[in-house]
């Protein structure tokens, strides 16, 4: 049953450009995932973004930065104006379209998963991109739902009581996947291949379809701007972050590292970690292994 | 055209010159990104082989595919150094700017 | 095909006349007492008498979202709603002022928690009139039902670009069954031509809408959403004479003066109450009493000019309104007092706080609140707020 | 102006009587009413009031019916002595029941029973009296021709239910006459 998709790589993608000359920070792992993002979907894509950093960076009058149809969203309403977008495209016999919406993960996993949720119950034919960098960056880096353990945030300081975040991370994945969607999946701008992959996936999907790609923020993160694909990479092969699909009704994991690469190093390289003890790290690692356990046991696996 | 390109903009004089509501022609630029960089990347295309790695990880997009190698738009790139570090062919350098004499 | 008559709801009006303007796309999500609205135009559109995309979303928030997105993409838009669902969508109902999206919405004027009510009062809306949005107070049903076509008419003109809220009194008119004229579609096509705009996303001429400006530009944005609010005046009138030219029913645009033409005490009024005022004004007038009733239909953009004119021969106004802006005044009453004093003529002005919360206003009421204002103008010293029916003592001030 | 009030439960279909009645003269009476329910959250079971306002001209007033000139009461159980102080002079109450007596006993002039149960049970087999309340109504008021009511009955519900109902709405109609006169 399942289609064979069309592979996108570095030679045969569009050579233009549909988010270009934005304020972003150099080394904006976020920007990376639009910009990818819009050059899959192609020219006749409705884009919303909402109130945060893309928008902030990508909009400001008179430099405008998206250079296929776009608009800014209320933070809360990524999801919601979306399907009015696709609702009303519909209904004025536009054809051959895609609507995508790209927020954060604030503007996802708190603020805005009302109307996500809404949206994905309506099966409502939209794609839903969650970029993930672990904060409310745009405002200064604060806490969000996706903040994992031990994170420090300017909303959760590192000090001698409390190390950080307490939370771990909403498993959006798995919430979104719960609804029921016609298409869901991990991704990072670390395997760039394998997003892009999923990205033309989305776009053959009848219904809706979500796809979060973790995308670090070399500012929230006090890590070197440089070395922003090789943290969502190494993300992954720490097993802190995980690549995986639901479709169909079942969950796939794509990629099931033998060995996992060391947590520690991966979190020693970010200043919002660096105040972590062993515990912490010790915690870190258990509540991982407890996730991959689970997966490995429930999962398809590739 | 793959990239929207700088053009000139005057501010407007009255009011009808605004759009009417928040909205305008996409991809409308007029001022550059250049004056973020400290270091600016190098290509050196002899060690390049266009396989374009550097080009997919740009978060600006200001790598181009040129003659099976690649360029640089610096106008608006920020020197972030991510191709650099991107590039297996170590065809990319990482300079300070102003060091070869442009800007 | 001619006119129907009809027995219906206030709401049920509003169904119709929204069916007639033919949107693209309706989303809304449900609160008492504008369910029937929403019941209605599912009917509609599973019986395929409406040809739209109904989205059932989550939320208030999103009903406004969702009609944004489509009508940033060119698609005519409706959604409805009251009180505690319109306050929820306050940040929706400035973007889409903002966005120039010409989006039309019924609201069920409903009381605000707390403490909760489902009853009627116009504390919602009026609270909520700085919001960019151009606001419309309907009588009956008759006028619920045109003014959802004039509506479209007004917010789609291509020098307002601005959504319309069309008020109806909660319970009152919104679950009161009267009879209506509906209008044929043909005639109807032929007044509303279909939305046409630039202020789209469109594949030919891509846009970035809804963008940031900084402090250099954002001013100007703002002058002109401004002067698109007051230049609708002019096509608010416009379309109500077109309208009453091809239907046969016209509302007098901004406002509706009652017997004022050499009233001496003039009652303002806003909303369904209007009907139980002429009916006391006929009696008093019977009696000899000058006195008339002014009701302004729309609040944004403010009738300034026109109540200045209607009162100019009166000794005395009253502004009987189902609002309190709290250690204050009624807000009607803040706002006709701005346009009674840039007149150039003292009138004396009494606010008449009631129906709050539900609270009924009987015929007898209105009677005293003229009374009040004949006692006023004969120089009996009274306060300026009034609050009406209130059931206990307070040993306070305006009672 | 003629102004009708309704005593009924939640479910029993007083305010489908008061709007059946309010689309009879307005469509088909060739006059102008008001028809709406008390406003408020009750649910089935509820004491609730619906309200009919006819009139030879459009009604502008929407206030409440304080003082009627009928009320009708679909639920015995609802009614109270308290009730006659609602009615305008020479108005009447009219109570759904089989119990003449108790009611004649209260007050012989202002109160007028009817057996809409006895009627409703025969003909529609169910005890919903609401249609039979209306036929009662119009015989004791003749504020609008029972025809039009019939044209308003088949506007509200489907064929097969529309038929049983105007027999139901005609038979009150002349029971009462007959009862009445």
């Amino acid at each position: 049953m399942e289609k064979e998709i069309k592979r996108i790589n570095a030679h045969n993608i569009t050579d233009k450009e549909f988010f270009y000359g934005h304020k972003g920070c150099a080394g904006c792992g976020g920007s990376l995932a639009v910009r990818l993002a819009l050059k899959v979907l192609g020219e006749r894509t409705y884009t919303v973004i909402p109130a945060g950093c893309m928008s902030a960076v990508g909009f400001v009058y008179p430099q405008l930065c998206f250079s296929t149809n776009a608009m800014i969203s209320t933070f809360a309403g990524t999801a919601s104006m979306l399907s009015g977008i696709a609702a009303g495209a519909k209904a004025l016999g536009i054809k051959d379209f895609h609507a995508v919406g790209i927020a954060g993960d604030g503007g996802t996993a708190d603020i805005g998963i009302q109307a996500l949720s809404g949206a994905i119950d309506r099966n409502d034919q939209i794609i839903y991109i969650c970029y993930d960098n672990e904060a409310y960056m745009n405002t200064g880096i604060q806490k969000s739902g996706l903040t994992p353990f031990g994170a420090r945030t300017t909303t959760t300081p590192a000090g001698e009581n409390i190390h950080g975040s307490i939370t771990q991370k909403k498993n959006m994945f798995e919430i979104v996947a719960a609804h029921g969607i016609s298409y869901a999946a991990t991704a990072s701008i670390g395997y760039v291949q394998d997003f892009m992959n999923k990205l033309a996936k989305a776009k053959e999907v009848k219904g809706t379809s979500y796809i979060h790609v973790y995308a670090p923020c070399p500012t929230g993160w006090g890590t070197p701007e440089d070395i922003t694909v090789e943290l969502a990479k190494e993300v992954v092969d720490t097993g802190l972050w995980y690549l995986a699909e639901y479709e169909y009704g079942r969950f796939k994991l794509n990629k099931n590292p033998k060995e996992f690469s060391s947590v520690e190093n991966f979190l020693r390289k970010q200043g919002r970690f660096r105040h972590l003890d062993e515990k912490d790290i010790a915690y870190i690692i258990e509540s991982r292994d407890k996730k991959w356990e689970y997966i490995r046991e429930n999962w398809e696996v590739a | 055209m793959n990239k929207p390109q700088l053009m000139h903009y005057e501010k407007p004089k009255h009011i009808k010159d605004y759009p009417c509501g928040p909205a305008a022609p996409a991809g409308t630029l007029v001022v550059k990104n250049a004056g973020w960089r400290t270091r600016k990347p190098i290509v050196h295309k002899e060690k390049c082989t266009g396989c374009c790695l550097c080009y997919l990880y740009c978060p600006e997009g200001t790598i181009f595919k040129e003659n099976k190698k690649v360029g640089i738009d610096y106008d608006f790139c920020k020197g972030c150094g991510i191709c650099a570090r991107a590039c297996t062919h170590k065809a990319i350098e990482m300079i300070k700017e102003g060091e070869n004499g442009e800007y | 095909m001619g006119n129907t008559k009809m027995f219906v709801s206030g709401n049920e009006a509003a169904a119709i006349g929204v069916k007639l303007a033919r949107p693209h796309v309706i989303s809304a999500y449900p609160i008492t007492p504008q369910t029937v609205v929403v019941e209605r135009i599912a009917e509609m559109v599973e019986k395929g008498e409406l040809t739209s995309e109904f989205l059932h979303v989550e939320s208030e928030h999103s009903a406004l979202s969702a009609a944004m997105g489509a009508s940033a993409v060119g698609a005519r838009a409706f959604t409805a709603t009251s009180s505690q669902g319109l306050l929820y969508m306050a940040e929706c109902l400035h973007y889409a002022s903002g966005g120039r999206f010409p989006i039309v919405m019924m609201n069920a004027n409903r009381s605000l928690a707390l403490p909760w009510s489902i009853y009627g009062d116009q504390r919602d809306s009026l609270s909520l009139l700085d919001c960019g949005w151009l606001q419309v107070y309907v009588e009956d049903a008759q006028e619920s039902l045109d003014m959802m076509i004039q509506a479209y008419a007004i917010a789609e003109n291509k020098e307002v670009l601005t959504p319309v809220m069309v008020n109806l009194d909660g319970f009152v008119l919104t679950h009161t069954y009267e009879l209506v004229e509906v209008p044929s579609q043909e005639a109807v096509d032929a007044f509303l031509p279909p939305f046409e705009t630039e202020n789209k996303l469109d594949f030919e001429n891509p846009k970035n809408m809804c963008f940031s400006s900084s402090p250099g530009d954002n001013m100007e944005f703002k002058y002109q959403q401004h002067r698109a609010a007051a230049k609708a005046a002019e096509v608010i009138k416009e379309v109500d004479e077109m309208y009453h030219k091809k239907f046969g029913r016209g509302y007098g645009g901004l406002v509706d003066g009652y017997r004022c033409e050499d009233a001496e005490i003039i009652l303002v009024t806003l909303g369904s109450i209007t009907g139980t005022c002429r009916v006391v004004a006929d009696e008093l007038r019977r009696e000899g009493k000058k006195v008339g009733v002014l009701k302004i239909r729309f609040m944004r953009p403010f009738p300034e000019k026109e109540i200045i004119d209607i009162t100019r021969g009166a000794k005395v106004v009253g502004v009987l309104e189902k609002d309190i802006s709290f250690g204050y005044e009624g807000t009607v009453y803040t706002n006709v007092n701005s346009a009674l004093l840039k007149s150039g003529k003292p009138i004396q002005s009494y606010n008449f706080i009631a129906g709050l919360g539900g609270r009924d206003i009987s015929k007898n009421d209105i009677k005293f609140m003229y009374t009040y204002l004949e006692e006023a103008a004969n120089g009996v010293k009274k306060e300026y707020i009034k609050w009406i029916n209130l059931g206990v003592d307070t040993d306070g001030e305006g009672n | 102006m003629i102004e009708i009030r309704w005593h009924g439960r939640g479910g029993q279909g007083s305010f489908t009587a008061s709007r059946i009645l309010g689309a009879a003269a307005s469509l088909y009476g060739n006059k102008y009413a008001l028809a709406f329910p008390s406003f408020g959250p009750e649910r089935r079971g509820a004491p609730i009031t619906a309200f009919t306002k006819i009139d030879d001209q459009k009604i502008r007033d929407r206030s409440e019916i304080i003082h009627c000139d009928y009320i009708v009461v679909l639920d015995e159980t609802l009614f109270a002595p308290s009730l006659l102080q609602d009615l305008k002079p020479g108005g009447k109450i009219l109570i759904n029941t089989a119990r003449e007596e108790k009611y004649k006993a209260i007050s012989p002039d202002w109160i007028v029973t009817f057996d809409a149960v006895a009627i409703a049970q025969e003909i529609l087999g169910r005890p919903v009296t609401n249609t039979a309340m209306i036929g009662a109504l119009i015989g004791i008021s003749e504020v609008i021709p029972v025809h039009a009511v019939a044209e308003s009955i088949k506007n509200e519900f489907s064929s097969s239910l529309a038929e049983k109902n105007i027999r139901v709405l005609n038979q009150s109609y002349e029971r009462i006459k007959g009862e009445w006169l």
